[in-house]
């Protein structure tokens, strides 16, 4: 069929290609369009399957349009005898439509193979990072060089352009305090996804994956778990923040810094953080170097979003994240204000409500200490 | 015992049984003892279709919950129990089931037998099913359904109640309710085996068997050697959850890629398990309706046997972003685009039979040539998951759903209403209405093309599956709301179906023996067929024999009709006529409900073994299974009045 | 014309299929073999054989660490496979039934070691 | 069409010849039914065991605490029992060596050996695990253990159906039911029992013979 009419064979190539382009030019500028890439690696992978896509529509094409073809032409109508020659079969087309789509494959296998090794490779001079999935938000770990302490942090991962970036993908850092590898909350699969600089690597419990970004394009980039992980998958999301290497450095040094306002100076805040409420449980807000069961918020203000980048940091929605946090995000935290996770008898995912299922003999929380605790944590630049 | 002439009056020794041997063939209570393959087949197929509703009503509470950013038509805990109960109930209590219900009915009426090799057993695997599905459902009401989704990867699933990875008990319904479908599954396969490879009718060699014959024999191997695999991974989960161990808990050591083996080499052989029947039913429709034989028949049969075996060497490809390292995954990326082969064979192979043919697109046909059409769209975005890199941005993606519901919709679900239209007018003797049988079908078409086409794109422009809300401003709204709509087009094309089905059966045109002009021998048989399926084992001269009975080639292969064709044929009379002397069928039982029925208290005290009362429910389940067995190994297959 | 089916009044389902291959009644030989089963007294032999080996494999075990493991390990493979082979072929009779069931057995057996053997590789269990 | 005359079934005569009896009626294949079930199953089942013998090799190596395997295997002791249930396996040929030859007698004996030997096996099994967690190696210890109690668990499940089936079969013979043409039932259960042994045969050595680190 193909050979017989080359022109047709053009045309569909054009069609083909017609279909992809228009792919890609329909495709929303939505921060998470695996055809618009920003990243080396998303880049590359573009260019392998684009040309696979082709092939695939041709494919595709001559199957379904050889379908409604035999179909139509061959229907039964006046006219026509319907006493077909009966053919049993022919070797020499089967051997055909045997060997030509083995050419096909092997074709695009040594692209497909050549490509998974050069993204295996380890990156030279890379910047590294530690990616740990909690349920149900993201912990990033900067390792402290020359005898620096780490920085710890959450939701928002800031990279330098144009330089690589060696992620190592861990469910939990036991290495970090309170990295407790069997705590409750960081124990499942999760898949680290940002769609516009590369593919996904999933987050394995017991084992490290590595994933390398690169881009040369400053900016924001949407990230979100890709694995099944429990009841709020959904909102487990991320952003990629793309600085000139001169911002991260700044960035990556500030971070380092002792918190604006020790917990000591707080007064209320302190006190409803540690003793009250107990946030300092889960969180803390007096070093970037720990590791905590909930993100760390030592320098909580210097983001823009939070709850796994859901919400815009702002001081109204963080009071209502304060007060009720899963009224917001579905969790698993009825048991939470029992006492610190991983405790026994405490089952608890996520962040408890201070306004709702209040266990007996503890407090409720007001709209006013709501209001103390969120301009503390504002103040934590 | 509709065809046994008088029975002898004298009732010799009975063994002892406690239950009264039931007699009834027709009536409400025949159904519970039937152990006739065709009522057996029948009860799978409407039990499956009722599934499917299930599964398709929970579809579409997923697309009305994504219809638009920020969906408020379900929890995100109702969601997750949903979609899993998607998955579960259209791959496990549709799939499965329908395809063994067309197996039950039509493998022994095409290989020639008067039934399955294990009557009772046969059954056994029906009520197995039925209970187990009853099992999972019955979930909903008792602390949560399942919500790990359908491959309820660990260690998510396998995490204790108590530490609160996972909300309620769904995982372990799921795990306890797979091994009880496994169970009626495996004894499903054993019998196709033996049914095929022994009850063949004289002449009937391998060869000449149908494809579709051919295709369960292959899925039933599949299907045998798939599921002990799950079995052993859902013990381990079950027990990780429940009694303290740690198979896949990483914090004692654990490994949760052992899971992900075990439940992919079972999981992948289970997508053919799950295409191969639709494969054979096309391969059945197309010939007969292009009056012209199946192209390459022994390739045909051949690359289905291959795709069996190649099916066992691809599991990893659902693996690809967990860090196998770049030698295994190019390792199952190549063995994975393999596969590509020998389903292209069949591919061309089908529209090769249909090429010069005289085609007559029924809706059976219409159905059939769809399969071609869209199991080629999934197959090619199955290709392109299969290039690793690729595969690292569509992996859990709407890239997947969309791939994986173009084979399975449209490819499995269209085969499996291909053969409901192919076969209705044999099995119930009337035939289905062709005029809202178009409609239904090319509703389907348009309905299944808006749902699974834009979650393609979906896929591509970053959409992860399994979510139960996005944000608004992702650019995804629009072509949610397409694929929604579809889904509510697919829900009238299938009610329609139902409608077709409920008003032909009373009121359809009368079909007879052989209304499609069929090539291969249960159309030689009245319909429906009558219990013993022929009044005389007809003696196989040929692939396609009934053809041959009423057709020839002359000397350039063209088809001409035998003067005395057809159902006039002395072998036609034979098979279809009354019987001439006394057959004997199996008589039916009580034990293989009552089995199965003591299974259901000891799943049940699976579940909430932690209860005082659950030792009820054990000694109890056990005593009914042991009667059950036990009876059932006395009694014999044949009541003692037909003996002799 | 009726007497053609007298073999549907033995009842049962079992009737359908009669080829030719059909079951030939030969004295001492259940269905599906080809020759007769060993005497019982082969039977003890053979016995006696699994016995000898399983000593073998026990005394191996106490070899451990004079013997390096890598002389330890095979020879116990051996050995297993050695009376997994011996009962298998004589006491289930895969010696001298049809080969259909030693077909059936050795794809389960071949199917198990080959696909767990990939699976525990790729787990890194060999390295 | 015309050539069903010519082939009548073969007329299977009853009697002290032990063939195929009427219950044995022609096969495409020339076995029974039941005999290529059982092997089907048996097929199937060696990949159930394939499943719990990988997790088990995974795993011995990375018990994190409680006592290793070194510790608490007592090899003489399984040596005994493994070669208890090996000797089962020629009881339960012998059996059906008799049944064979109508011998219903030693039938009778032979079969309650098997169960005898095999309820021998399952009783040091229980023995083992008692004294297993007397050392400290419970189920979920460790990885180690769990994965040792759930592989040799489900082959003594295994074994006790295969006693329960062979006490049934006995009692069936000696009240009589099962003569001579029942032979085939013999070898089904055998065919089960053996396949248990085999099991074994393979978890004997890849379990506490072979060295662990
Ligand atoms: C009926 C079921 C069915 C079938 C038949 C297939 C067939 C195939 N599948 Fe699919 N698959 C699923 C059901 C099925 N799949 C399911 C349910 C999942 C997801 C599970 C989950 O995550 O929930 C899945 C997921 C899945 C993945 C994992 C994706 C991921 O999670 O990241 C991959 C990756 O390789 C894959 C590949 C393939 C391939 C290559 C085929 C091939 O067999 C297709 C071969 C067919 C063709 C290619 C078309 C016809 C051929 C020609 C016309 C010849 C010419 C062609 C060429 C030259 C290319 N499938
Ligand atoms: C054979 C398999 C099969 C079939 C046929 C379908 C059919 C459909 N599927 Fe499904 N699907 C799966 C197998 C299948 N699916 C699997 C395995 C998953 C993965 C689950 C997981 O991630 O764990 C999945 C997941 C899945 C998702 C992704 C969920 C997520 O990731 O969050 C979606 C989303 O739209 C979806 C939609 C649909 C729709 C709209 C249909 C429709 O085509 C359904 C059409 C049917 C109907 C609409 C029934 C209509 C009947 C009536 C309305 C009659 C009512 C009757 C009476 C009142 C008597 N499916
Ligand atoms: Cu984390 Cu999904
Ligand atoms: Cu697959």
């Amino acid at each position: 069929m193909t050979n017989r009419n080359s022109r047709r064979g053009r045309w569909w190539l054009l069609l083909a290609g017609a279909a992809t382009v228009a792919l890609a030019a329909c495709s929303p500028a939505n921060g998470k369009n695996t055809l618009a890439p920003h990243g080396t690696n998303a880049h590359q992978i573009d260019n392998l399957i684009y040309p696979i896509w082709i092939v695939a529509v041709i494919v595709g094409l001559i199957v379904v349009g050889g379908t409604i073809f035999v179909a139509l032409r061959y229907r039964q109508r006046p006219g026509r005898s319907d006493r077909p020659k009966q053919i049993h079969g022919n070797l020499t087309v089967e051997i055909l439509w045997t060997i030509i789509p083995a050419v096909i494959l092997a074709v695009i296998a040594v692209p497909t193979i050549s490509l998974i090794f050069k993204e295996d490779a380890t990156p030279s001079n890379a910047v590294e990072v530690t990616v740990v999935g909690k349920q149900w938000w993201w912990e990033f770990e900067y390792p402290g060089a020359n005898g620096q302490p780490p920085v710890v942090t959450a939701d928002e991962l800031h990279i330098p352009t144009g330089r690589n970036i060696d992620l190592s993908l861990k469910a939990c850092d036991p290495s970090l305090p309170y990295g407790v590898n069997n705590g409750p909350g960081c124990n499942v699969i999760h898949s680290f996804w940002v769609p516009e600089l590369a593919g996904k690597e999933d987050v394995v419990p017991g084992q490290t994956n590595h994933l390398t970004l690169r881009t040369s394009t400053a900016g924001t980039y949407l990230g979100q778990c890709a694995q099944y992980c429990g009841l709020s998958h959904a909102n487990m999301h991320f952003r990629v923040i793309a600085q000139s290497p001169t911002a991260y450095d700044a960035w990556l040094s500030s971070q380092r810094q002792v918190p604006a306002v020790s917990l000591a100076s707080a007064g209320e805040a302190g006190t409803l953080f540690t003793k009250t409420f107990a946030c300092s449980n889960c969180h803390t807000t007096s070093s970037s170097t720990l590791s905590t069961y909930g993100p760390n918020l030592s320098h909580l203000a210097s983001r823009s979003t939070f709850a796994s980048g859901y919400f815009k940091l702002t001081k109204s929605q963080l009071m209502k994240w304060i007060m009720n946090a899963p009224g917001l995000i579905p969790m698993q935290s009825q048991d939470c204000r029992k006492g610190p996770p991983g405790s026994p008898g405490v089952t608890c995912v996520g962040m408890p409500s201070f306004t709702q299922n209040t266990p007996k003999g503890m407090p409720v929380m007001t709209t006013a200490q709501a209001q103390i605790l969120a301009t503390y944590l504002l103040s934590l630049k | 015992m509709t065809t046994v002439a008088d029975a002898p009056t004298q009732t010799p020794v009975r063994p002892p049984v406690i239950l009264r041997r039931p007699k009834e063939t027709t009536g409400v209570w025949s159904w519970f003892t039937t152990v006739d393959h065709k009522k057996i087949g029948i009860m799978y197929g409407v039990t499956a279709l009722v599934f499917f509703c299930l599964g398709g009503i929970e579809a579409l509470l997923i697309r009305l919950q994504l219809a638009g950013p920020n969906g408020t038509v379900l929890t995100a805990s109702q969601y997750n129990q949903i979609f899993t109960m998607h998955g579960t109930t259209m791959v496990f209590l549709l799939g499965m089931p329908l395809s063994i219900a067309f197996a039950n009915y039509f493998v022994p009426l095409m290989i020639g037998a008067r039934d399955v090799a294990f009557p009772r057993l046969n059954a056994f695997g029906y009520w197995m099913f039925v209970t187990g599905g009853v099992f999972l459902y019955s979930s909903f009401l008792l602390g949560g359904a399942p919500n790990g989704g359908w491959f309820g990867y660990t260690p998510l699933t396998s995490t204790p109640l108590g530490l609160g990875a996972l909300p309620g008990r769904g995982p372990d319904f799921w795990a306890v309710g797979i091994v009880m479908l496994g169970i009626g599954s495996t004894t499903a396969a054993i019998n196709v085996i033996v049914t095929t490879l022994n009850m063949r009718a004289p002449g009937m060699t391998l060869m000449r068997m149908p494809v579709f014959v051919w295709m369960m024999l292959v899925t039933a191997f599949l299907t045998l050697f798939a599921m002990p695999i799950i079995t052993v991974a859902l013990i381990m989960v079950f027990f990780d959850r429940n009694f303290g161990t740690s198979f896949f808990l990483p914090a004692k050591g654990g490994d949760p890629l052992l899971y992900q083996n075990l439940f992919w080499l079972f999981g992948h052989p289970e997508v053919y398990i799950l295409i191969l029947p639709g494969m054979g039913i096309v391969s059945e429709i197309l010939p007969v309706f292009s009056r012209k034989p199946l192209f390459g028949y022994p390739v045909v049969v051949f690359s289905g046997i291959a795709i069996g075996f190649l099916g066992w060497g691809v599991w990893a490809h659902h693996m690809f972003t967990t860090g196998l390292g770049p030698v295994a995954v190019s390792a199952f990326s190549l063995s994975t685009m393999l596969i590509a082969i020998p389903t292209g064979v069949k591919i061309f192979n089908w529209l090769a039979t249909v090429y010069k043919g005289s085609v007559r697109l029924t809706t059976a046909m219409l159905f059939a040539l769809g399969f071609i059409a869209q199991f080629t769209i999934g197959g090619l975005s199955g290709v392109s998951l299969a290039v690793v890199p690729a595969d690292t941005q569509q992996h859990d993606s709407y890239f997947v759903v969309s791939h994986f519901h173009y084979v399975l919709f449209g490819g499995l679900v269209f085969g499996l209403f291909g053969g409901l239209y192919y076969w209705f007018p044999k099995v119930f003797g009337r035939m289905l209405d062709e005029k809202l049988g178009k409609w239904n079908f090319w509703l389907m078409v348009i309905g299944f093309n808006l749902t699974f086409f834009p979650m393609m794109l979906l896929g591509i422009y970053g959409m992860p599956r399994r979510v139960y809300r996005y944000d608004a401003g992702l650019g995804w709204g629009s072509l949610n709301l397409v694929a929604t709509i579809g889904s509510f087009i697919i829900a009238v094309s299938v009610l329609l179906f139902i409608i077709n089905a409920v008003v032909s059966r009373k009121r359809g045109v009368i079909a007879g023996n052989d209304p499609w002009d069929g090539r291969t021998i249960e159309w030689s048989t009245s319909s429906p067929p009558p219990e013993y399926n022929f009044a005389e084992i007809p003696e196989i001269q040929a692939r396609d024999d009934l053809w041959h009975t009423k057709y020839t080639e002359d000397d350039d292969g063209v088809l001409v009709p035998l003067p005395s064709g057809g159902v006039d044929t002395p072998a036609a009379t034979r098979a279809a006529a009354a019987p001439t002397h006394r057959i004997h069928m199996p008589s039916p039982s009580f034990y293989p409900l009552v089995a199965a029925l003591g299974i259901l208290p000891l799943a049940y005290a699976a579940v909430f073994h932690s209860y005082s009362w659950a030792f009820l429910l054990v000694a109890g389940g056990a005593i009914i299974l042991a009667f059950g067995i036990y009876a059932w190994a006395i009694e014999p297959a044949t009541a003692a009045e037909a003996d002799h | 014309m009726s007497d053609i089916t007298l073999r549907d009044d033995s009842g049962a389902t079992e009737v359908a299929g009669q080829t030719a291959t059909a079951l030939e009644p030969s004295a001492g030989l259940l269905p599906g073999e080809l020759r007769p089963h060993p005497s019982p007294l082969r039977y003890v032999l053979i016995a006696v054989v699994l016995c000898v080996i399983t000593a073998a494999e026990v005394s191996l075990y106490y070899l451990e660490g004079s013997l390096a493991d890598a002389v330890i390990i095979p020879l116990l493979l051996v050995f297993a496979a050695l009376k997994f082979g011996i009962v298998a072929s004589w006491y289930m009779h895969l010696r001298t039934d049809k080969p259909i069931f030693a077909r059936f057995f050795v794809l389960g057996i071949a199917g198990a070691i080959l696909l767990f053997g990939i699976v525990l590789s790729s787990l890194q269990i060999f390295s | 069409m015309a050539t069903i005359e010519q082939a009548p079934p073969p007329q299977v005569p009853a009697g002290p010849s032990h063939g195929p009896g009427p219950d044995h009626p022609p096969t495409s294949t020339g076995t029974t039914n039941v005999k290529l079930a059982i092997w089907l199953f048996l097929a199937s089942d060696c990949l159930f065991f394939g499943a719990f013998i990988s997790a088990y090799l995974l795993y011995r190596g990375r018990a994190q605490t409680g006592p290793t395997p070194a510790k608490v295997y007592s090899i003489p002791f399984t040596s005994v029992s493994s070669f208890v249930l090996l000797m089962s396996s020629l009881t339960m040929v012998l059996a059906l060596a008799a049944i064979q030859r109508g011998d219903l007698r030693r039938l009778r004996i032979w079969l309650l050996s098997t169960a005898l030997l095999g309820s021998v096996f399952v009783g040091g099994q229980i023995f083992e695990f008692t004294e297993f967690s007397r050392k400290g190696l419970g189920l979920s210890t460790n990885l180690f253990s769990s994965t040792f109690f759930v592989l040799t668990g489900f082959h003594g499940a295994h074994v006790t159906i295969g006693i329960i089936w062979l006490l049934s079969l006995w009692a069936l013979a000696t009240q009589g039911r099962l003569t001579q043409k029942d032979a085939e039932k013999v070898e089904i259960a055998a065919l089960y029992w053996h396949f248990v042994d085999v099991v074994w045969i393979v978890i004997f050595t890849l379990v506490y013979l072979i060295p662990t680190k």
